[in-house]
């Protein structure tokens, strides 16, 4: 990982189509499983998707000569995006925590005051 | 007291109001008395005066007087003063108006006695106003202001003819009067606006001088022909010629002196006061005066054909004076406009006379109307019977008296229009020539019999009522000997026929009303004397000649042979004819399937169909049953699960997805 | 060359997301996702944003999944409930979604013009220190309002998991 | 392209090598120095001083039977020990040891004495390794099914989070001294002379940095006066009481690898790695042999210093433990690159 003249050989392309697969599979996670902890996990998956995406265009534009602010921004991205999934994770599983002292579990499905 | 013309109107306004407030205030009779009639006599001194300055310089030439008060309507160009004129015709008819009005308001004091306070005072109130909206009208500048009058004369007749508002009949007829006059009103509004339209605005003076030139008839041919069938159809409401008379029969509902001064005298003639004073439409479409005529012919004979065989005493007078005014519009079709208003001069003290007359019998005879009840009054009620019979010899035209002369003014110019051929309809002029003699004759029969009816013979009453029978007070025997006075001799001062003595210079009202009336371009000055000196004088034997006939047959019918034998026998032998005569032509009846009934019809339709089909249960239930469908079906959307909720959004972000791809 | 560590790495990384989603014990899905994360930073480290993998293992495998680790222990989740137990509508219109979405990104992916980007950046492209001038130049106000989201959201931890006195 | 890759392998051998070698070397040093610091022999039964004691352990922990008790998450209680162990030796590839300018064998140029000569990030990749040392630790405890390793293992992680808080910001501090994250460049930027007389090393730029790091390298190894996670008396063996033989030998060999590599950092960070004082070494092969030395002997010293300081200080109560990181620890290290702040922008650093 010499970092003079990097040559990439990946096409970004494929690290999309990777962030692709991992949406399908926190979407999958999301939705289909019943524990909260999962489901929040899966969710973390999406997020880490999101960012992948982030990198790949980052990486095709900082190829094109003019649009390396573009790619610089995309890097930021990521890093907030990181910083602020921290943030989600902390408050997240202290509401969890806080639902399962209220409902005596975590199943998503308890939780269904709002139900007509 | 030129240049306070609104006193007049506003005398009688304020009489109105007071006796309103008294009748509230359970005031005495005699106070409303002095309040109601004291109004009246007011106005009428304030307008005799105020035509005495009008008349004094006598230079032959009178020159109208507006006074505008305020601007009533500013509508950017358009702009509608508030303002009274006074003009030789408004005078001559203020002058019998005022007259007449004060008249009957002295006779229904006696007439009235026997009222209770508030509805004595409510009577006098709404006979105030009345005449208030008949000052209106006559003295009004422009068609607006005019509307006014219109409309208050209108509301006045329902009030007085449902008086006796308790009584079934009498509310219905008031009901009826009202609803056929409004639709004459139409008319007259639907006129103002055409006016408005075509000219820009409704002042007389200035309609006249803009139709005055000589181009006019080029210019707005079309226009005054619409105008023209606009008019006469609010003058049929008003004055009941064939169509829209069927309120004036039934208004004979409302008290006596009501049916005198509205039905008889003021109201009725303010339909050929309209067409008067709008003559410059009529005289420039030939079309409108020929319907004039027509209608006005048709009405006559119609009329004096019922009052034929009509038994209740009041009846026989109304349709006598219907048919009366059917020979003023067919005046007026001919273009004999002053004749006409001369008629309706004579009328007014004539009919008023003969209904004063009428009440004082129903009075007497305690309410009692049906003539075969009645008979040998005459020893009853002398002064009474005296007017009666003066009234009836001029309604009849007999020679010497003025109604002759006004009929036969009317006669002859009919008789000149067929001769003259005016704008080519020479031969339906002989032939309404002819309807008229008919009428004439007609007039003469039903008048004295209905006199030996009620006067002659024996009385057919019960005992009980015979004895009540008494002269009335002065109150009411002093209004008849004027009015007949006045219709006896009024005729000759007014309108002598001096041509037809040889002598110079026309009567003194064609002298007067003369310049008023537009000179028709086709057939000059209607005192032209395009007849021959023998052909007039025959045409006025042979009026009087058939008038004369009329009234012996009546008189060997009725007088002679008290039990009338010989006109029973007459109707036994024509059935049918006197079924029909007798029923009005079922004209009531008619109406009523092909109006009313369809009308009344199609609302309970309406109200079915429309109202409780598709309105209640379709738009209104439906809605409600619509959004509680939905809201149940939507319930099960909410399962309160959050998986759900993402499922859905995810679900959504693919369609969105979708879409956009 | 590169390509074949990307591969491997991508394929690491799908197979852990596997087990971490499916996985019915809450503790595995943890340490299946740990390994995702490497995996991911090495992607990240692949394509030269090795500053980025860093922080990608500091924060998300280091502190994120410690957490959720602790908040299992917390609740003593043994064995949860498997996949798709909750409703076969669910299951189906679940599996459309996940088909769906994912489907879209690679797709849009492949129609994508894959032009392999050789390109030379120097020092300047992936490192820190393009990152840091950034986070303190153009990104100032963004980096200190995150300090000040993390701030609300351990506030925002302890209250809500505070047992309520 | 394969003679790179060959170089690295050569490297990462050597290195692993050594490290595995200080293990039982350690193990002795330690046994030696508890005895003279606790004033009696130690071992010096097996070969000459004790010295092939270590290795008579060894064999005794790999004949000794894997015992896996019931009731236990197997998955976890096994993961746990390789995960530590994996990420022990990890550690060293981006710890400079020698200088590495112009060096070559076999006509190809070997950078230096590091394994991973362009990982730029050098330290960032060390704490991102280290931070995955928590997972040994809480699975072992949660793994193992047993309430003191529960409590060893929450005790421990609690303390390794806290600790590397202060350790980070104190390593901000050199980065900002040094201007780069690469560990090479640190060590070249420490040479040279600051304020006339003293060499430029970290600990004497910023010794309050230096002397945090060095506390939170020993919680980070869990030595002792930080060593809540086995303590003995209160949890038998803390987060490892289940495991026996091969697993536990893990544990151990992690625990003195981590401590090997907290040495070299320290002495990288702030003692400026190979470089001698005052005197600029040689070029070629007789430079990099003596920057080895003299690192190596650095190492050692801080080595012995782990076992000085592991004899002598009592253990702190889990309160104080959390009391120290927090309160004071942390504002002492945020303290301390202000003060490096302050100091480059006034020019006293230059």
């Amino acid at each position: 990982m010499m970092n003079a003249d990097l040559l990439i050989s990946v096409p970004y392309t494929w690290v999309l189509a990777l962030s692709g697969v991992l949406l399908a599979i926190g979407i999958l996670g999301v939705l289909l499983r019943r524990n909260a902890i999962t489901i929040f996990l899966s969710l973390e998956i999406m997020l880490n998707s999101g960012t992948l995406a982030f990198a790949a265009f980052a990486m095709h534009f900082a190829a094109i000569p003019g649009m390396e602010a573009t790619a610089l921004n995309g890097q930021m991205f990521i890093f907030f995006i990181i910083a602020i999934a921290a943030a989600e994770a902390a408050v997240g599983l202290a509401l969890f925590i806080a639902l399962h002292r209220l409902k005596g579990s975590i199943d998503v499905d308890r939780a269904n005051i709002l139900r007509w | 007291m030129l240049g306070t013309l609104w006193l007049i109107p506003i005398v009688c306004l304020v009489g109105a109001v007071v006796n309103l407030l008294l009748g509230a205030s359970g005031a005495r009779k005699s106070a409303i008395t002095i309040v109601g009639v004291g109004s009246v006599g007011l106005a009428a001194i304030a307008s005799w005066v105020t035509i005495w300055q009008f008349l004094r310089p006598s230079t032959g030439e009178y020159e109208a007087i507006v006074e505008s008060y305020f601007t009533w309507i500013r509508f950017n160009s358009l702009e509608i003063g508030f303002s009274f004129q006074l003009d030789p015709l408004s005078v001559a008819m203020l002058a019998f108006t005022t007259l007449v009005g004060f008249l009957v308001h002295l006779y229904s004091v006696g007439y009235m006695k026997t009222e209770t306070d508030r509805g004595y005072a409510r009577y006098f109130a709404y006979l105030n106003l009345f005449m208030f909206s008949m000052l209106m009208l006559v003295l009004g500048s422009n068609l607006l202001v005019l509307f006014i009058g219109w409309e208050g004369v209108g509301l006045c007749s329902y009030l007085l003819v449902g008086f006796y508002f308790d009584k079934e009949f009498s509310a219905d007829a008031g009901n009826k009067a009202f609803i056929v006059n409004r639709i004459g009103d139409l008319g007259l509004l639907f006129a103002i606006f055409v006016i408005l339209n075509v000219f820009g605005t409704l002042e007389f003076t200035e309609l006249f001088g803009l139709l005055n030139s000589y181009g006019a008839a080029q210019q707005y041919g079309g226009a005054m022909t619409v105008i023209g069938i606009l008019l006469f159809v609010a003058a049929i409401g008003k004055s009941a010629q064939i169509p829209l008379f069927v309120w004036h029969p039934d208004a004979m509902a409302g008290p006596s002196p009501v049916s005198a001064l509205i039905h008889a005298a003021t109201m009725v003639t303010t339909g050929v006061y309209l067409v008067v004073r709008c003559n410059f439409f009529f005289q420039l479409s030939p079309v409108a005066m020929l319907t004039v005529a027509i209608v006005g012919g048709t009405t006559a004979i119609f009329a004096a054909t019922i009052a034929l065989v009509q038994n209740d005493i009041k009846k026989v007078l109304a349709y006598s004076t219907i048919s009366q005014l059917g020979t003023m519009f067919l005046a007026v079709g001919v273009g004999a406009y002053i004749a006409a208003i001369f008629h309706v001069i004579m009328f007014a003290f004539i009919q008023a006379c003969l209904f004063l007359g009428a009440g004082s019998v129903i009075h007497s005879c305690s309410g009692e109307r049906n003539l075969r009840k009645m008979g040998g009054l005459k020893k009853y009620l002398p002064k009474t019977y005296w007017t009666f019979w003066l009234a009836a010899i001029t309604v009849a035209a007999i020679l010497p008296v003025s109604g002759f002369v006004s009929k036969n003014a009317i006669l002859t110019k009919v008789f000149e229009a067929g001769v003259t051929d005016l704008n080519g309809f020479g031969l339906i002029f002989y032939l309404l020539w002819v309807l008229g003699i008919c009428g004439a004759a007609l007039t003469g029969y039903y008048m004295f019999r209905l006199v030996y009816m009620t006067f002659e013979g024996s009385f057919r009453g019960s005992e009980e009522t015979e004895g009540y029978i008494h002269e009335a007070g002065w109150t009411m025997t002093f209004p008849l000997q004027v009015l007949a006075f006045l219709s006896v001799i009024g005729g000759l001062a007014l309108g002598f026929p001096g041509r037809l003595f040889h002598l110079k210079g026309t009567s003194f009202i064609h002298s007067f009303l003369g310049p008023l009336v537009l000179a028709s371009p086709g057939n000059g000055v209607d005192e032209g004397h395009s007849l021959a000196f023998g052909l007039e004088w025959f045409l006025v034997i042979l009026s009087v000649a058939v008038a004369l006939r009329g009234i012996q047959l009546a008189r060997r019918w009725y007088k002679k042979d008290p039990t009338f034998s010989e006109p029973n026998a007459l109707a036994v032998r024509f059935p049918a004819v006197h079924k029909l005569l007798f029923n009005k032509y079922w004209v009531d009846e008619v109406y009523d399937r092909t109006l009313i009934r369809p009308v009344h019809r199609l609302a309970v339709l309406c109200w079915e169909i429309i109202d409780v089909i598709i309105i209640d249960t379709f738009i209104v239930n439906g809605s409600a049953f619509v959004t509680q469908l939905t809201g149940d079906v939507l319930r099960f959307l909410q399962t309160g699960r959050v998986r759900n909720y993402a499922l859905s959004v995810a679900l959504g972000i693919l369609a969105i997805a979708v879409i956009l791809w | 060359m590169t390509a074949l560590i990307f591969l491997t790495a991508a394929a690491i990384a799908i197979i852990f997301a596997v087990v971490a989603v499916v996985h019915r014990s809450p503790i595995m899905n943890v340490l299946a996702l740990v390994g995702m994360f490497l995996a991911i930073a090495m992607v990240f480290a692949i394509i030269g944003m090795d500053f980025l993998a860093a922080i990608q293992v500091i924060v998300y495998s280091g502190a994120i999944l410690v957490l959720f680790l602790f908040a299992i222990m917390l609740l003593d989740l043994r064995r949860v409930e498997g996949i798709g137990e909750g409703g076969v509508f669910q299951l189906l219109l679940g599996c459309i979604a996940v088909i769906g979405l994912g489907g879209a990104v690679v797709f849009a992916a492949a129609r994508l013009s894959p032009e392999t980007g050789a390109w030379v950046t120097g020092a300047e492209y992936g490192t820190a220190y393009p990152i840091g001038r950034a986070l303190t130049g153009s990104h100032l106000f963004a980096f200190e309002f995150v300090s000040v989201v993390l701030a609300a959201a351990i506030i925002a931890a302890v209250y809500l998991a505070r047992r309520d006195r | 392209m394969w003679v790179d890759a060959a170089v690295i392998g050569i490297k990462l051998v050597a290195v692993v090598g050594v490290l595995l070698m200080t293990v039982p070397i350690m193990v002795w040093v330690e046994r030696r120095g508890s005895a003279l610091i606790q004033d009696r022999l130690g071992p010096n039964r097996v070969g000459p001083a004790g010295l092939l004691q270590p290795f008579v352990d060894a064999i005794k922990l790999l004949i000794k039977e894997n015992l896996i008790p019931a009731g236990v998450d197997k998955l976890l209680f096994v993961l746990a020990p390789t995960i530590a162990l994996v990420v022990a030796l990890s550690l060293f590839i981006a710890v400079p040891f020698a200088v590495d300018d112009g060096l070559e064998l076999v006509e190809t140029p070997i950078d230096g004495f590091i394994v991973a000569p362009d990982l730029n990030i050098g330290i960032l990749y060390i704490f991102a390794i280290a931070s995955l040392a928590v997972y040994s630790i809480v699975l072992a405890g949660w793994g193992s099914n047993n309430k003191y390793a529960l409590l060893g293992g929450i005790r421990a992680s609690a303390q390794t989070i806290s600790y590397r808080l202060a350790m980070t910001l104190s390593v901000v501090g050199v980065i900002m001294a040094a201007g780069s994250l690469h560990l090479t460049q640190v060590v070249t930027s420490q040479s040279g002379v600051w304020l006339g007389f003293l060499p430029r090393w970290n600990f004497l730029i910023q010794p309050l940095g230096g002397i945090i790091f060095i506390v939170a390298a020993f919680a980070e190894t869990n030595r002792l006066p930080f060593d809540l996670a086995e303590a003995d008396s209160e949890l038998v063996a803390g987060y490892h009481t289940e495991y026996s033989s091969m697993n536990f030998a893990a544990f151990f060999m992690s625990k003195y690898i981590h401590m090997v590599t907290s040495a070299a950092l320290i002495t990288v960070l702030f003692f400026g790695g190979w470089q001698i004082p005052w005197i600029s070494l040689p070029g070629g092969w007789m430079g990099a042999g003596l920057s080895l030395g003299v690192f190596s002997a650095k190492v050692v010293f801080f080595l012995w210093l782990f076992v000085w300081v592991r004899w002598t200080l009592p253990r702190f109560r889990f309160d104080q433990l959390m009391a120290l990181g927090w309160k004071i620890m942390l504002p002492l290290a945020v303290l301390n690159f202000l003060w490096v702040g302050v100091a480059m922008a006034s020019g006293i650093l230059t």
